[in-house]
């Protein structure tokens, strides 16, 4: 039985690997922010994820297994509230670029 | 523990920190800095030293950074212009700078080079793998050192942890908080209502089992800290300070260093010395059990106590300067 | 093993040490120095490597990693994080003072 | 077992005494001397400070100890003169550490080779170091250049404890450190000075700077005293230092009530002190008196113990009696121009004030006269018994000392024009002290060039120099 998870997940793993090598080539290629910023996630919710997954089998007995499920889980949950955020950021900074907030925060 | 593997992860650390020495961009270079403490935090697992690479992953990279982002944003910078001046003299630009630290870098691989003979473990950590189990009853050898063996250092840690919450705020009390930021968006804010109870059952569970498995009151604290920032970001600041005002804070922060002491005194009273463990009133407990290991837990709670209150509100203090009047904080 | 661990050591503090030296901002000079304390504790673990020890977590299996060194490099985590969230609150207040965070621009010591 | 920081002795109380007579009448002195209330009070702070020190530096065990007290003083009286001048402070100061790197080199050397208490002689290979390193401190000839310029241009009261009490530290460190046997260079160095600063006191325009000329002098006779190597010796040292120390406190607070009395510090300004300040004048006479070493004041008990010292070096002690020659003709001309002569305007200063003064000179004289009536008491207590001070002998000679200076005072009178041309050149050419300072204050202010990792690469470059060199 182990055998055959661990087989899946050297698949699932390799997976990962692909959705992360994707999500940096969409970072360099991609031309704005919000195109940017949704291949970055891509790394998180994608790669990481399958990596977790993958990596279940390997890690030891159930408790490890369960340790890294939840941590997918956690991924699953914080990465996009994250992404959202940066997105809602970015959004509000390009149309209400009001000086009060330029003076404060001074240029990057 | 392969090499290879440690090989990829050195030349990693080497090559994030030269892109944080080298960019310009300053958001950037501590983003970098943050990957390089992630990937110290790993090299450290590999090296089998949870509680630091524990440590290390929550802190550097994560307060750190986080506590930059708030110095970054508050400081007005007029367009620095490039990494070095130009009217610097010679030794001061890049070339002299590099000679120097190269020329150290050398001089320090030759030293270290010497010390790497075969290593024998000392005697003291022998006595210490061997005798923890008898003389602390703790499962954790690194949590019984820093709280049985050597309490005495992690009281004055916890001091040094004081002074530099007294500083920050000595440093930057004054100015009337006039408004407060909103906070992001609704989404986040229900995620993170969500998330907060796991994020602090997290926290607890590395507290409180500090002397089992790898974790205690510094990693406890800082994950605290970690979610009084969050909501200090999530919600805006008078949100947080409504649930845990300052005032709370200090308290916690005094009350984790008086029960520190007071644990240490009631090893006194009971004849034992200060901070005594098993010598003192405390019972060894089953080993494995969550009260065992005498006094540890209640040490781990204590700094516990203390780390997180200490670290919030040091950003508590920091990012309120953000929402100040304009110049109401007098320069 | 150690050879290369002691290598990337004085890299690592080197770089730390050329950051404060050549650059202006002060910024950096912070990153130099969490820079040179990674490198220390970096040198502290890997000294403290036994090759083929456990973690220091009792039941052991098989011979324990040295524990000692791991105390410190906690301790010295937070005091370094301590120190350097103090020269976040110096530049802070350095920059309401002098406008710039250019380290050359903070003379008011001078002789 | 770790030797004791401070030990007490006989020979280590008078001079605490003397440190503590001098700190209250400078306290007294100092309330009324001072204008404005932010010197008073910076003044009666560095006070206590100075004094702080001083008995740490008296009753210190070891060279260290000594060292660390006496540089605390040095700091001290470095502040006190920055009160109302701060180059000459600066100057004073640099010299003093220049001094004080070659005293420390010096421990250094005695500690690595043991003897590091100050009871035990030093090594004699060290002993060039010490004298370098305490000359300095104690003014020896060719380390005296920074005594007149400091002393001359001090606030009165701080110059008081300059010549009274801190250029005596260096004669104590001489104490500690000679072996016990006849020391010919410092011998003849001692007469060199009394003879030199005696002659130039009496060519100086402007009386602080007489007198700083004047502590010179003195300062001669002790060493010379000191580099006996006798018991005798070191008791007449240390008798005179006291001695020495109030009368020399009591004329320069004597020059400060003239200064704030006419606005100068100069012969041409002063004149008719007498009328003015009947009872500085009444004061000065006895000071002078006693400085002279007329029979009956401390001053002729003390100098009499150095000759009975200095009695198998007839040399010396010839040189010395010329010297008094010399310091009778320089008091002659202070008391003739400053209080004799024409009535110059004096300022009305406050008669509060003016009684403090004259009140911290009266603390003094009260020091001074048991000293002066019981001239065996001071001897018996170092030690040394049996000394004959009265004599037909001794007390004709310390008046013919004094006729002839007042004669040859009397020939100077009549034609001054030779003796200023004298005084132009040997100034020009003896102390270019203030461009030794400038210069030595420019290079410091251009090494600091105040960028902050300037100094940290001149901190690593110069560690890994020393680090490679030493692992080579």
């Amino acid at each position: 039985m182990t055998p055959l998870l661990r087989f899946l997940g050297g698949i699932s793993i390799f997976a990962g690997v692909f959705f992360s090598f994707a999500a940096v080539v969409a970072i360099l290629r991609f031309p704005d922010v919000y195109t940017r910023l949704h291949g970055g996630t891509k790394a998180l919710s994608g790669g990481a994820i399958l990596i977790l997954l993958g990596a279940m089998p390997y890690a030891g007995g159930v408790a490890g297994a369960l340790k890294l499920f939840l941590i997918a889980v956690f991924f699953l949950v914080s990465n996009p509230m994250a992404s959202h955020a940066i997105a809602r950021a970015c959004h509000r900074r390009a149309l209400a670029n009001r000086p009060i907030d330029e003076k404060r925060r001074g240029d990057v | 523990m392969s090499e290879p593997l440690l090989a990829f992860l050195y030349f990693f650390i080497l090559l994030t920190a030269v892109v944080a020495v080298l960019l310009d961009d300053l958001l950037s270079s501590f983003i970098s800095l943050s990957v390089t403490g992630v990937l110290m935090a790993t090299v450290f697992a590999l090296f089998r030293a949870p509680d630091v690479a524990l440590t290390q992953a929550i802190i550097n990279s994560g307060l750190v950074t986080s506590l930059f982002l708030v110095a970054y944003s508050q400081t007005q910078r007029t367009p620095s212009p490039a990494g070095e001046c130009r009217e610097c003299p010679f030794w001061l630009r890049w070339p002299g700078a590099a000679l120097v630290s190269s020329l150290f870098a050398a001089v320090l691989f030759r030293g270290l080079y010497v010390l790497s003979g075969d290593r024998i473990p000392g005697s003291t950590s022998a006595h210490y793998l061997s005798q923890t189990l008898e003389e602390t009853g703790a499962l954790n050898v690194v949590a019984a050192i820093l709280l049985d063996y050597r309490a005495f250092d992690t009281l004055g840690e916890t001091t040094v942890i004081f002074t530099a919450v007294f500083g920050i705020s000595l440093l930057l009390s004054g100015g009337k908080y006039v408004h407060s930021g909103h906070g992001l968006s609704f989404i986040v804010k229900r995620g993170m209502a969500l998330l907060t109870p796991f994020i602090l059952l997290y926290a607890a569970s590395i507290l409180f089992l500090g002397h089992l498995t790898p974790g205690g009151g510094f990693q406890g604290g800082s994950v605290f800290a970690t979610v009084a920032i969050l909501i200090c970001v999530v919600y805006g600041t008078n949100f947080e300070a409504a649930r845990i005002s300052p005032k709370s804070k200090e308290t916690f922060e005094a009350g984790g260093a008086m029960l520190f002491v007071f644990i240490g005194l009631l090893g006194i009273a009971w004849g034992g010395g200060f901070l005594a463990n098993l010598s003192g009133p405390f019972p060894a407990g089953t080993p494995g059990s969550l009260f065992s290991g005498g006094n540890m837990l209640l040490l781990n709670l204590a700094v516990g106590m203390k780390v997180g209150a200490g670290l919030s509100s040091i950003f508590y203090t920091m990012i309120k300067i953000l929402e100040l009047e304009d110049d109401s904080w007098p320069s | 093993m150690a050879v290369m661990s002691f290598l990337t050591v004085s890299l690592l503090f080197a770089l730390g040490l050329f950051t404060v030296l050549s650059r202006r901002n002060v910024f950096k000079t912070v990153i130099g120095l969490t820079l040179m304390e990674s490198a220390v504790l970096l040198l502290l673990i890997s000294w403290a490597y036994i090759p083929g020890g456990s973690a220091p977590i009792l039941p052991l299996q098989g011979k324990g990693v040295d524990p000692l060194p791991h105390a410190f490099t906690l301790t010295a985590i937070v005091i370094g994080a301590c120190d350097i969230a103090l020269a976040f609150a110096f530049i802070m207040k350095l920059n309401r003072f002098e406008r710039s965070v250019n380290v050359d621009d903070f003379r008011r010591l001078k002789g | 077992m770790t030797e004791p920081f401070f030990v007490v002795a006989a020979e280590r109380v008078l001079p605490a005494l003397l440190a503590g007579a001098l700190v209250a009448a400078a306290a007294v002195y100092g309330e009324g001397y001072f204008d404005a209330v932010e010197e008073r009070r910076a003044f009666r702070a560095l006070l206590r400070v100075f004094f702080f020190s001083v008995i740490g530096a008296v009753f210190s065990s070891s060279w260290l100890v000594f060292f660390v007290f006496v540089e605390i003083s040095t700091v001290a009286l470095f502040l006190m003169i920055a009160i109302q001048r701060r180059d000459v402070a600066e100057g004073y100061l640099q010299i003093q550490l220049v001094g004080a790197s070659f005293f420390l080199a010096g421990i250094a050397g005695a500690s690595i080779m043991g003897g590091a208490l100050l009871s035990s002689p030093v090594p004699r290979v060290l002993l060039p170091l010490f004298i370098l390193g305490l000359g300095v401190k104690a003014a020896l000839p060719g380390l005296h250049f920074w005594l007149p310029e400091v002393h001359g241009t001090a606030p009165a009261p701080v110059s008081a404890l300059l010549s009274g009490f801190a250029v005596k530290l260096g004669v104590f460190g001489f104490l500690a450190a000679l072996p016990s046997e006849p020391h010919s260079f410092l011998l003849a160095a001692g007469a060199f000075m009394a003879l030199w600063g005696a002659f130039r006191a009496a060519l100086q325009p402007d009386v602080k700077r007489l007198l700083a000329y004047s502590t010179m002098s003195q300062l001669g006779y002790i060493v010379a005293a000191a580099a006996a190597g006798s018991q005798v010796g070191t008791a007449a040292a240390i008798f005179h230092t006291a001695v020495h120390g109030l009368v020399k406190g009591m004329l320069f607070f004597c020059a400060g009530i003239l200064e704030k009395t006419y606005g100068t510090k100069k012969f041409s300004g002063l004149g008719g002190g007498a009328a003015a300040l009947p009872w500085t004048f009444f004061l000065f006479v006895f000071a002078a008196a006693s400085l002279l070493g007329l029979p009956g004041t401390p001053g002729f008990a003390s100098k009499g113990l150095i000759k009975e010292a200095l009695h198998g070096f007839s040399p010396i002690s010839l040189c010395l009696l010329a010297a008094n020659v010399g310091t009778a003709v320089s008091f002659f001309k202070m008391g003739a121009f400053a209080f004799g002569g024409v009535q110059k305007s004096p300022r009305k200063i406050l008669q509060g004030r003016l009684r403090l003064m004259n009140g911290g000179m009266l603390m003094l004289v009260v020091f001074l006269l048991p000293l002066g009536l019981f001239p065996g008491w001071a001897p018996s207590f170092l030690g040394v018994e049996g000394i004959r001070f009265y004599s037909f002998a001794k007390c004709a000679e310390s008046l013919s000392v004094a006729l002839a200076g007042a004669l040859l005072f009397a020939a100077y009178r009549k034609k001054p024009g030779f003796a200023d041309a004298l005084l132009r050149r040997i100034d020009e050419a003896g102390s270019c002290f203030s461009c030794v300072s400038e210069r030595g204050g420019a290079f410091v202010r251009s090494v600091q060039s105040g960028f902050l990792r300037g100094y940290l690469f001149a901190a690593v470059a110069t560690a890994l120099l020393l680090m490679l060199w030493f692992s080579r």
